[in-house]
């Protein structure tokens, strides 16, 4: 047991977060993203070298979410290299994974559909060669050029430049792009030869661990700025952070996101290292779903008013935790996920 | 004790919601929207509102009302709250701004400002928070020069919502007397706000374009007969109006028709009978139920004649934290698609849910935060003692 | 709507708070509670005559919250007396409800197994005539003369000085006396003819709001208590009221008080004067469960450790409470009637 | 980065887990019971312990420890409180007292006193709390003058746990020099509690009898060769302490104990699939999984060398809510039998969790209250300014 940063850990943690540092609004961190390597395919469960993994990935995301830095790292290693990498011909692989790693080429993964309460619901798409019908809230897809689409049938590709790919912008809650993607009669090559099912969770598993590093980020940044705040701002003759009242808040905050960061790093490690993986992953997000909100709700109470305006800058770290709290399963889903590992149910 | 409304009560609110549902136009979602048709919706709603006799309902007759118990302002304020307050800013002048002037204006100011408001002819905005004087109202630093027959203002107010709607008139609160301790020396103008030297700037927030603006006074001249009450001693009618305001304002009505929204969406969904989602809408149901009966209790003291300032700190506390707990439960009950916004054809309840929850981010904030209703509970209330 | 006492309700309250005021440790006060007519029949839905509704015993029973004063008032007029005067014969009538009334007999029902998760569950035991098995956590049964038993023939009574009735004092939470009453071939006559059913629902949403207005009583005390020792102690040179940590913890205190105080008023008024009588008490027993959690959290709180030792009175109320809680039905329970209340399912 | 304990340390606390089942019976609940059989039981059990080097295994050899790693030390601690501590009052020998005077002990008082807390044969208590110095430690008033080659002591001590047992010795806190402000002029007596002028009387809880104890200190005499540290500066001690003490109790664990049998409970009484119990339960794990990794980052950082005193403030936070989120949930899970206490035959789970909620009541305020810890976050851990 040792859950201090390995140096190889530390530094990266520290090239990340000088990358987010410097990044300035507008510009597009992608191709930098992909130049520093840190969009080569994502390695499970042992097999991987530093840099590879997803505790590393999670650091990287951890400093994004800082930024925030939005940009389709999660998305393509994650939701379509990660899949293809675990399920795709020879062929597929080296037609995308080459490509996701330089920078060349976007993926994502086309999950939800109107009726799904979350990812992890079984898809209701189906069809074999052909797909028809709208998936929704797809991350990315507007710069997607390929998408790993569930369907009851297992999973298929769908190149966006291909026929009869229409893609409907969302007005996403983060500054992620999202959007809904209709499929008219149009070509889907199988992913392998699977059913999916297994790979899409591994793949929600890997998912809710990177945005919730991200999510952690965020959290750290706002508590940095409420922090600020409370020494910079006085009210009744004296720092508000001297209040107990506001100091309290402060400290709730740290104590909430030191928990979802190192509920994060054991949920990534897990990943790798043991075969229990779900357990430490439905723990920590089911945990962060709560811990988040109430951070944030602590984070607007000592701004006042000041931090709800877009003048200043808490409130896109708001939207990155609510965003985060909504994807990749509710606090109910993991909670029933989690009840599972821990052995309920079974004697009845 | 009796918890329930007459007869009588209950077929004006079918009256109302009859005239609301025939009135209110499906894209209504509330002030503060990118939608140039909503001030002059307001404006035309509140004067339908005025020609029934439905504006001011519980004002004496003598400014304008009708003379209304208490109960059925307190039905019009929740149909309206639960419909996002078609009122516009009017709201304020029947809640607050308008009781002020008729507790503590002379004659003159009451004939003057009074019928306007009941006509629902003009709107006011409020001018109390500054940059450095936030929950620390009393700190605030806008000066008053007394000249004579008039006043000269300079200073800076934030967060005032609907100046730029535009307002008409301004509920300023200011430092007339800089020499003494700060609850003390402070007075309220009645200013016109195209007094020359009076510039608005929009403050965008999260919940849509110029919510809040910030009011630059440079050098406006104010009359002296626009102070209201006595010169510097401003606050007590600060005092009384911010109770006058919590208790004005049917919170909780909105929460209650949002719990109902997600009732709907959880039976045409199929979660009707989910074990998780039944317990966590009745939590809220409950705490729903429990923020209108503090409601209730705080207007029952009002119609006995009574002010109820502690009771109407506390039935804030309630209002303020359903409201954010409505929109957290609700966003999560929507899902990932409880993520896209009003507009958006994806999105669940049209979006409703997420402007509720995007709304509420300050509502333990606004007309005192959570701590200063605190503050006022354990002071007032439990006769605790001061900070030192 | 008015949520202001009536005179006589002022009046009543007083004349509780007087009572309770004079009481001393080791006084039974029940002879006096019959006395002061509080142990007449509970009339119910808008028969009542003042003194006699639920509205009023919710007042005594605040009034002796305070004290707290535990007595078989509620078990003798809610747990008994209303089930025999709802469904009993006029001899079951006759030969009980006179004498409940005035202090000479002692009631109470037993409806708790081993297997039950609460009183709301159906009861397992079962026979005619004669009864076997045993009934847990019945309150007062050691000072009781007839035990109204829930089987799921219907309801039954016994009377304690009949052959084949033991009974085992439990060691109780909150001073109520409680008992496992075990019945072996016992002889049970049955209450009326009905099946009972309607019947437990009724006296259980008394008894819910009877024993909630104790719970407040207790509550109220318990924050002056916590203002008082907030006032007198000092550390840091200052009253400990005077710290934020402290004063907003009383704050949070008077503001749940409230909201458990009126939605108990509002409970009981609704089974006087609506149909819809559960909504109204699910409400108010779902909310207060853990509204009262927070509360006893918070008085023990500002009460440091002298809080926790029985020489000081918090920790009697801070028992009166729990008790409350895991009586009557659990939070779950009351939250899943009331989504039923809402409209929740029907829809399916 | 390293999640996992290593094989050698699983191994480690297989063979602690037989060695407590075979030695710890069945009646053993835990200290501040009304049972004769248990202080002879933990002193016995440490003696045990000590045999096998597992009694002060984290000490180093020339104090009478193994030099075992923290993390084996953290297994032992995990266990331990597990089973409700069956070292009974030595676990604070272990933890802070010996580490204490390891660090200011001289020599003479290293060799006098760690070989016998080493050899499990002594009893300990500590004399910190006053009636009127709780959160506020540092206003002590118990006086010791100092009279050269001893220290005369009066005063008075409260909460001081296990002083009844009885205690051998006491790490005393008193005030040296009452001319200093408050954190200086305190000094840490080390004291025979055998010695004439000491009257100890026990104070009852809701726990049940003597948990806590009144300690009288009337003209007792203290050899200056008890005195640790140096005259005057015993706050730095103090703070020392503190932070062993808040690291080295793995409370978490015996909250996950509990939760343990609550899963055990619903599966056994068909509640395993009820969705509330489930979400309840689930929430009441990932609680526990979030006090112990942030308890373990403690621990890594006193691995690496450093103090994690704004670390272990936040454990202790989430250790301490926790627990009382067990009992309340417990208890709820159990329904009206959960009333039921230890002995009564009716009990489900044999009133463990009943004694679990009630031992908790108090847990946010013993060794430091939440708003102490909160204190610690806020200033040392993020900064903020004290209150003036």
């Amino acid at each position: 047991m040792n859950l201090e940063f390995t140096d190889e850990q530390r530094l990266l943690a520290e090239t990340a977060r000088a990358f987010v540092d410097r990044q300035r609004d507008g510009d597009d961190p992608w191709p930098a993203i992909a130049q520093a390597g840190w969009a080569a395919p994502l390695v499970p469960e042992g097999e991987s070298a530093a840099d590879a993994g997803i505790v590393e990935l999670a650091l990287v995301c951890e400093a994004l979410g800082r930024g925030p830095v939005p940009s389709p790292l999660i998305a393509t290693r994650v939701l379509a290299s990660l899949p293809i990498y675990l399920d795709g011909t020879s062929e597929q692989q080296d037609r995308w994974l080459p490509a996701f790693a330089d920078g060349s080429a976007i993926g994502t993964m086309a999950l939800l559909e109107s009726v799904s309460r979350d990812e992890w619901d079984t898809p209701g798409m189906s069809g074999v060669g052909r797909l028809s019908g709208t998936k929704i809230v797809v991350p990315w897809a507007s710069r997607a050029d390929v998408i790993v689409v569930a369907t009851a049938d297992g999973l298929r590709l769908v190149e966006t430049a291909s026929a009869n790919v229409q893609i409907d912008g969302h007005d996403g809650l983060d500054g992620e792009p999202l959007a809904a993607v209709t499929f008219d009669s149009t070509d889907a090559e199988p992913l392998g030869t699977g059913d999916g099912g297994v790979t899409i969770a591994v793949v929600l598993d890997h998912a809710a661990v990177a945005r919730l590093a991200y999510a952690v980020g965020a959290a750290e940044r706002a508590l940095e700025l409420t922090v600020q705040h409370a020494t910079d701002r006085h009210q009744f003759g004296r720092p508000i952070g001297s209040f107990q009242a506001v100091a309290h808040r402060c400290a709730e905050m740290r104590a909430e996101i030191d928990a979802c960061r190192y509920l994060t790093y054991r949920a990534a490690w897990s990943l790798e290292h043991t075969t229990a993986r779900s357990e430490a992953v439905t723990t920590a997000k089911s945990y962060a779903n709560e811990a988040l909100r109430r951070v944030f709700m602590h984070a607007h109470q000592v701004h006042g008013a000041m931090g709800f305006t877009t003048e200043h800058p808490l409130h896109r770290f708001t939207r990155v935790a609510k965003a985060f709290e909504l994807s990749y399963g509710s606090t109910t889903r993991h909670r029933d996920r989690l009840a599972t590992a821990m052995g309920l149910g079974p004697n009845v | 004790m009796d918890f329930a409304f007459t007869d009588e009560e209950e077929t004006f609110r079918t009256e109302l919601r009859a005239f609301l549902d025939a009135e209110v136009p499906d894209w209504w979602s509330g002030m503060f929207v990118d939608d140039e048709r909503a001030m002059p919706f307001t404006r035309e709603l509140c004067r339908k509102l005025a020609e029934r006799g439905w504006l001011t309902m519980a004002w004496p007759t003598e400014h304008g009302g009708s003379g209304a118990s208490v109960w059925k302002q307190a039905i019009v304020r929740e149909e309206m709250w639960a419909r996002e307050e078609p009122r516009g800013p009017q709201y304020m002048n029947l809640n607050y701004i308008g009781p002020v002037i008729m507790r503590f204006g002379s004659p003159d100011q009451q004939s003057r400002f009074l019928p306007p408001m009941a006509r629902g002819e003009v709107i006011w905005c409020q001018g109390f928070s500054e940059p450095d004087a936030g929950s620390d109202l009393a700190s605030l630093s806008t000066r008053a020069e007394d000249c004579g027959d008039h006043f000269v203002v300079n200073g800076q107010k934030i967060w005032t919502s609907y100046a730029d709607a535009p307002a008409d008139w301004c509920l300023l609160l200011v430092r007339t007397d800089p020499t003494t301790p700060k609850h003390r020396g402070i007075s309220v103008l009645l200013v016109d706000m195209t007094t020359p030297g009076i510039t608005v700037r929009p403050i965008d927030t999260m919940a849509g374009p110029h919510e809040f603006n910030e009011v630059f006074l440079d050098d406006v001249v104010v009359p002296r007969d626009c102070l209201l009450g006595e010169l510097d001693h401003g606050w007590d009618l600060v005092v009384a109006g911010l109770t006058f305001e919590r208790v004005g304002i049917a919170r909780y009505a909105r929460a209650g028709r949002v719990i109902e929204l997600l009732v709907d969406y959880a039976n045409a969904n199929g979660l009707g009978h989910d074990p998780i989602v039944r317990d966590r809408l009745a939590d809220l149901h409950a705490r729903y139920e429990a923020a209108k009966v503090l409601n209730y209790r705080a207007i029952s003291m009002q119609a006995a004649g009574e002010i109820p300032t502690v009771e109407a700190s506390i039935a804030r506390m309630h209002n303020t934290q359903l409201e954010q707990a409505v929109g957290h439960a609700g966003l999560e009950l929507l899902g990932p698609a409880g993520q896209l916004r009003a507009g958006d054809r994806w999105a669940p309840l049209q979006g409703e849910v997420h402007r509720y929850w995007t709304r509420n981010i300050p509502s333990t904030l606004a007309g005192g935060s959570l701590e200063v209703q605190k503050n006022i509970v354990a002071q007032r209330g439990l006769g605790l003692p001061r900070e030192p």
